[in-house]
């Protein structure tokens, strides 16, 4: 099957849906004349034009909130943040207006809107460029986050998420950009909300998003041939909604469960999973949940020293081995 | 923008000069009688729902709009068919002048299923959109981006249409408001904001919060986009002013920022303790008595021979009747049912999953 | 002993360190003239005058950056947020300003800055007004998370979050406002990240914060008289630094754990603590450890629904009662 | 502000007028060729930190001040003790000027222990609190209450100080930013802002990001806030605008919105693909020959004098081998610790708890 990136699958993406409905449109900084800071929206400016692509001053509350108010009326933006780190100048349009103007109106609106950018460290832009906040935005009833690790799904869920009519918040990784997959020749959606097991084992389950999903795929490899590990690896895809019936399935199977994630420890999505795998396979675990995070820490410049502190092959085997 | 300035200079001289212009001259003395209704009917439905306040049968935050009237009323009252309106949570004015129901209104105050938004918005969170009215918004200048959306719409698809988008003296200063008159002139973006300028955000004078030269809507100028200021109690120049800024919109697709000078006569919200601390007595008082916008515009018809105290006095009773039949109607009406709380969040949940997996998140007490 | 409200031990507090400590100053929207949005200052301007208590004009994001600025020389800036849901607005300042300033200098700099007000629902103040975002500040590392259910507690805070040299935000509870709580005529402070057990008890322990501690309380003593089911009530008092250890004893003596709070249940505090506590006490538990937050919707405006829909008595009891 | 809109004028016909203010005429020969050795320095720095990123020493962002010297310097050539200056990511040329030395700036860009923030902050965050200078922020316009706070503790603690905050041309439409002038003005807070104006945001032009009037600087009357405009090659001018701006802090305690109209040689950080694609590589060039401060400044001094082409060519091979030696220094310096990665997040973990409670939350893995 023929190859894409990460960057062209979601160009694919976002190319067939602008092609699609009149009312999709792009905003963000750079996304047109630049061709994107990641080129993620490459050559679509002068496809499609200023009315479709559109570039913005640094203005995130202001044009983010704009793009809500235009999907009220049916719009469908598609919003690119440079660095998701950014949303948190937007965050009361994106918390509040994306979220509640839905409810406090009794349900006569609805934002079909989408945010998506990078969301990730591993790069050396430092603590306030690498945060990675899916577990306070899935917190938000009313918002949706998806995480894809893969070109296959970025182009799947981000056909998905522009045509689903609630706010869908869509968190990339500028490591995985470069990165080539299968991506089949013929259209397809992948659901929001439907977890992919992308390795199959019967002594540990490992679930994780984004690229924690790649890198756990290679320490499973690893824990197979070394360590005589057979890891099963659940890429939950979709943050909010929850594929909790693949996560509870796997681990009735393989007794241990290890939650791997990029953000920092606390209240992050693994604290959310842990406590559901401890209620739902109370009986089923043979040792306590694990979980495997950033190095509580702000992001650490120094490039070296931020792969330490972030997930990665060593730390995963080493914590699979360490799940009782 | 001198025209402006000199016009501005005007209404303080002469307020005949606004009924003379077109928008005003086309009225017919119906129209006139229903501009009145509608700031009649406002203030007695505030009024009522105040009285209901203290009797405890309303509950959170009751911001009322009385005293300013005729700055809803006039404003609305020019737009059309691809006119939009959003302001912030003193919202019921609009909401009654874009044709909502004193009902519905007057239920959602008392948080009942029969309210405009189910009993989940409240006061604070009115909503028409089939009335092209978008709310209704708690975080002051959390509207105004959302505002110009609904204007880019309108352009985005090639329509006449504008948004007007309210916010107070206080709001002018978040930050997404002046990210949003720098994106509404940068775009050509038709979109007019209207500061209703009633002198306090909370208990803070226009002077303690902001620092400005001339008027809050000269800060325009910084964006290249033209600003104007009016008189809020005469609702003969609420309208001119709001026309040009309306054509501006439709025909040039160029933003406004319309300061419109008003006041309001209850507390910030009628839990506002201090009403009467951070303002004289005398100064409300003196508005009331000067420049009361129901007053004036009820003694200008009258004086064109368009209206006759008897008349006043049925529409007056006609809406403190409809106010307390509304708020009867909110009284018999019940609460919303507990599984309600989870409606109305999701589109896809309320109108079949499109997507899969869980997606509410509480452990279930078995 | 004498009893004063927690409005009124919030203000004690925050008057003896004004005059403690020059460098003391108190900034928010009607903080002074106006005595208050909800009273915790009053009088204080009177006493103080404009140099230490400030009227601040609507623009979180301006002040609450302006303060972390002050603070970076050695000003204690006390900023009020009427709402603690406006933090949205000034949010890249509150996470990104006040906790990574310190890392990125690689410790030249620290922020003794003091952030406070009322989170919570439960007056009728709709979606926009009644955040809890204790578990996503939490998550953040360089910041510190308050949140005092009684007057006692909250007097003792409030001093040494002033007198911490790190960020400090502290949620306060308009519903305990006009509470009366035991508050003695001495000086005193509560050390941050120290939980206090409110009540004893073998069969069951509550792990809650905030005003869910008082509920919990009185669904105890229901508890005890129905049910014969002795909780014991674990007040966490600090979201982080947290006191596991505090939270681990009282598990490993009842052996069933439920998490109470105000947030939505994704990622909240009560998840962590699962996790926390499926770790530590796996052979400790008789049953799943269970959490209790409010219904995963936007905060209803409908007094009487958003009762329902937030940790009330009767839902701590049938919750308590439910862990297996 | 008719005055200064003179004095721009002024300094488009008469670059003269500015070495006639008195902050020029008061500099001595040594203090001009410490001037431009200063701004020599920044540029060789920058050139062997290019060398540096291109060998895959550096990563991350790496963007340069090259073309932009005589702001940071001229600007902060002018401060006193009271002083503090804070700006964005393109921090360096600041950083060398205020005083931080060549070797601790080189090892941070390449994530040495020995770097100004011990490897932690990178290019973008350079900080020395010992010479007022408080870094080096990542989040555009994200510095400028912190700058305002900066400023605001000096009136706080009665001293004749004030605080330089520096913000690029697509920082002004930052919400925070606005808020900060409103601020700024409404509580006379000594803060100067310098826009300093390169011309672009990445690559967007000044005029596809701002709707203005006259010039950025001009949006400071809409918070009755002085301002003025300046040319940014003319280290003579910079420093008697500057000098305007900071009297008025430190005797008026009033802010200024001071926009510097000035040029980056290189694209917004060296990763930037389209440097010559959204600018000619003519309009660069043309910069160059016509603008470039250095030569400017240079040719003055030989003109005046204070400097002969041999004493250049001194400072100028004394600045590159400083540069070559820092990043000899970079290069030879250790990388942080493992543990340091869990250092300077609290300050009472580094000096000693005074909370209690488990304060990071990694699971330990046994
Ligand atoms: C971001 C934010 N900060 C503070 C508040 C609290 N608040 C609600 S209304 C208000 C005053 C607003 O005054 P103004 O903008 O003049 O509008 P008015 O009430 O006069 O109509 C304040 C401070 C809020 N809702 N949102
Ligand atoms: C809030 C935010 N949005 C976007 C960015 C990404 N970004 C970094 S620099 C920059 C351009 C800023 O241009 P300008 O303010 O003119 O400063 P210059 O780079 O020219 O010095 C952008 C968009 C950011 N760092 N922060
Ligand atoms: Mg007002
Ligand atoms: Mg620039």
């Amino acid at each position: 099957m023929r190859k894409l990136t990460y960057r062209e699958a979601l160009r694919e993406g976002l190319s067939e849906e602008i092609e699609r409905d009149d009312n999709v449109v792009i905003m963000g900084e750079e996304v047109a004349q630049y061709n994107g800071a990641y080129k993620v929206t490459e050559g679509m400016w002068a496809k499609y034009g200023d009315r479709r692509i559109m570039d913005t001053p640094i203005s995130e509350a202001g044009f983010i909130g704009m793009g809500i108010g235009a999907s009220m009326l049916g719009l469908r933006p598609v919003m690119e943040l440079m660095f998701f780190s950014f949303a948190y100048v937007a965050w009361d349009q994106m918390i509040n207006n994306a979220s509640a103007v839905r409810y406090m109106s009794g349900g006569k609106i609805n934002c079909p809107i989408v945010i998506r950018g990078p969301a990730n460290g591993g790069t050396g832009v430092g603590a306030t460029h690498s945060h990675t906040p899916e577990n306070a935005i899935a917190n938000v009833p009313g918002l949706k986050v998806v995480c894809p690790a893969t070109a296959y799904d970025a182009k799947g869920l981000i056909k998905s998420a522009i045509r689903d009519n609630d706010p869908v918040y869509f968190m990339e990784n500028t490591l995985l950009y470069g990165e080539s997959w299968d991506v089949p020749e013929e259209e397809y959606l992948v659901p929001i909300g439907k977890a992919d097991v992308k390795r199959e084992g019967k002594d540990l389950t490992i679930i994780a998003h984004g690229r924690c999903v790649i890198l756990a795929l290679k320490a499973a490899e690893i824990l197979q041939a070394e360590h005589d590990l057979d890891v099963e690896v659940v890429d939950l895809r979709s943050i909010r909604p929850l594929d909790e019936e693949a996560i509870i399935n796997s681990v009735r199977k393989t007794h241990r469960a290890l939650c791997v994630e990029e953000n920092k420890p606390f209240c992050g999505v693994g604290a959310q999973i842990s406590h559901l795998i401890q209620s739902k396979c109370f009986d089923d675990l043979d040792a306590p949940v694990k979980r495997l995070s950033a190095l509580d820490a702000p992001a650490i410049y120094s490039e070296p020293l931020e792969k330490l502190q972030l997930p990665n092959v060593d730390r995963i085997i080493k914590a699979a081995l360490s799940v009782g | 923008m001198p025209t402006l300035e000199v016009m501005k200079k005007d209404t303080k001289t002469n307020l005949e000069g606004f009924a003379a212009a077109p928008v005003n001259l086309s009225l017919k003395p119906a129209d006139k009688i229903k501009l009145l209704r509608e700031m009649i009917r406002i203030r007695r439905f505030e009024e009522r729902s105040l009285k209901a306040y203290q009797a405890g049968s309303i509950g959170g935050f009751l911001h009322l709009y009385i005293g300013q009237e005729a700055v809803a009323v006039g404003t609305i009252s020019v737009g059309g068919k691809h006119d939009h309106y959003i302001t912030a949570y003193r919202d019921h004015g609009h909401a009654l002048t874009v044709g909502m129901g004193m009902d519905e209104c007057m239920a959602e105050l008392y948080g009942k299923a029969t309210g405009c938004s189910k009993g989940k918005g409240g006061s604070m969170h009115y909503f028409a959109p089939d009335k092209n009215y978008w709310g209704g918004h708690g975080i002051v200048g959390g509207q105004t981006p959302l505002g110009l959306g609904l204007a880019f719409y309108q352009k985005y698809k090639g329509l006449k249409g504008s948004c007007l988008c309210y916010l107070g003296d206080g709001a002018v200063n978040q930050g997404a408001f002046h990210e949003s008159l720098n994106l509404a002139s940068l775009w050509d973006i038709p979109v007019v904001y209207i500061i209703e300028n009633n002198g306090y955000s909370m208990g803070t004078s226009e002077a303690r919060s902001s620092a400005f030269q001339h008027s809050l809507a000269k800060r325009a100028e910084g964006y290249n986009m033209d600003w104007d200021v009016c008189m809020g109690h005469d609702i003969y120049e609420v309208r001119a002013k709001t026309e040009i800024a309306m054509k501006r919109a439709h025909e040039k697709s160029r933003p406004t920022l319309l300061e419109i000078d008003t006041y309001r006569y209850e507390g910030h919200s009628v839990a506002d303790a201090n009403k009467k601390k951070y303002r004289s007595p005398e100064e409300i008082d003196e508005y009331k008595k000067t420049k009361d916008p129901i007053y004036l515009f009820k003694t200008k018809l009258i004086a064109e021979g368009v209206l006759t105290e008897e008349v006043y006095e049925t529409i007056d009773q006609e809406a403190k009747n409809e106010a307390n039949a509304s708020a009867k109607f909110a009284e018999e009406s019940p609460y919303p049912t507990e599984e309600s709380i989870q409606e109305d969040i999701y589109w896809e949940v309320d109108h079949g999953r499109t997507s899969q997996g869980r997606i509410f998140f509480n452990d279930e007490q078995e």
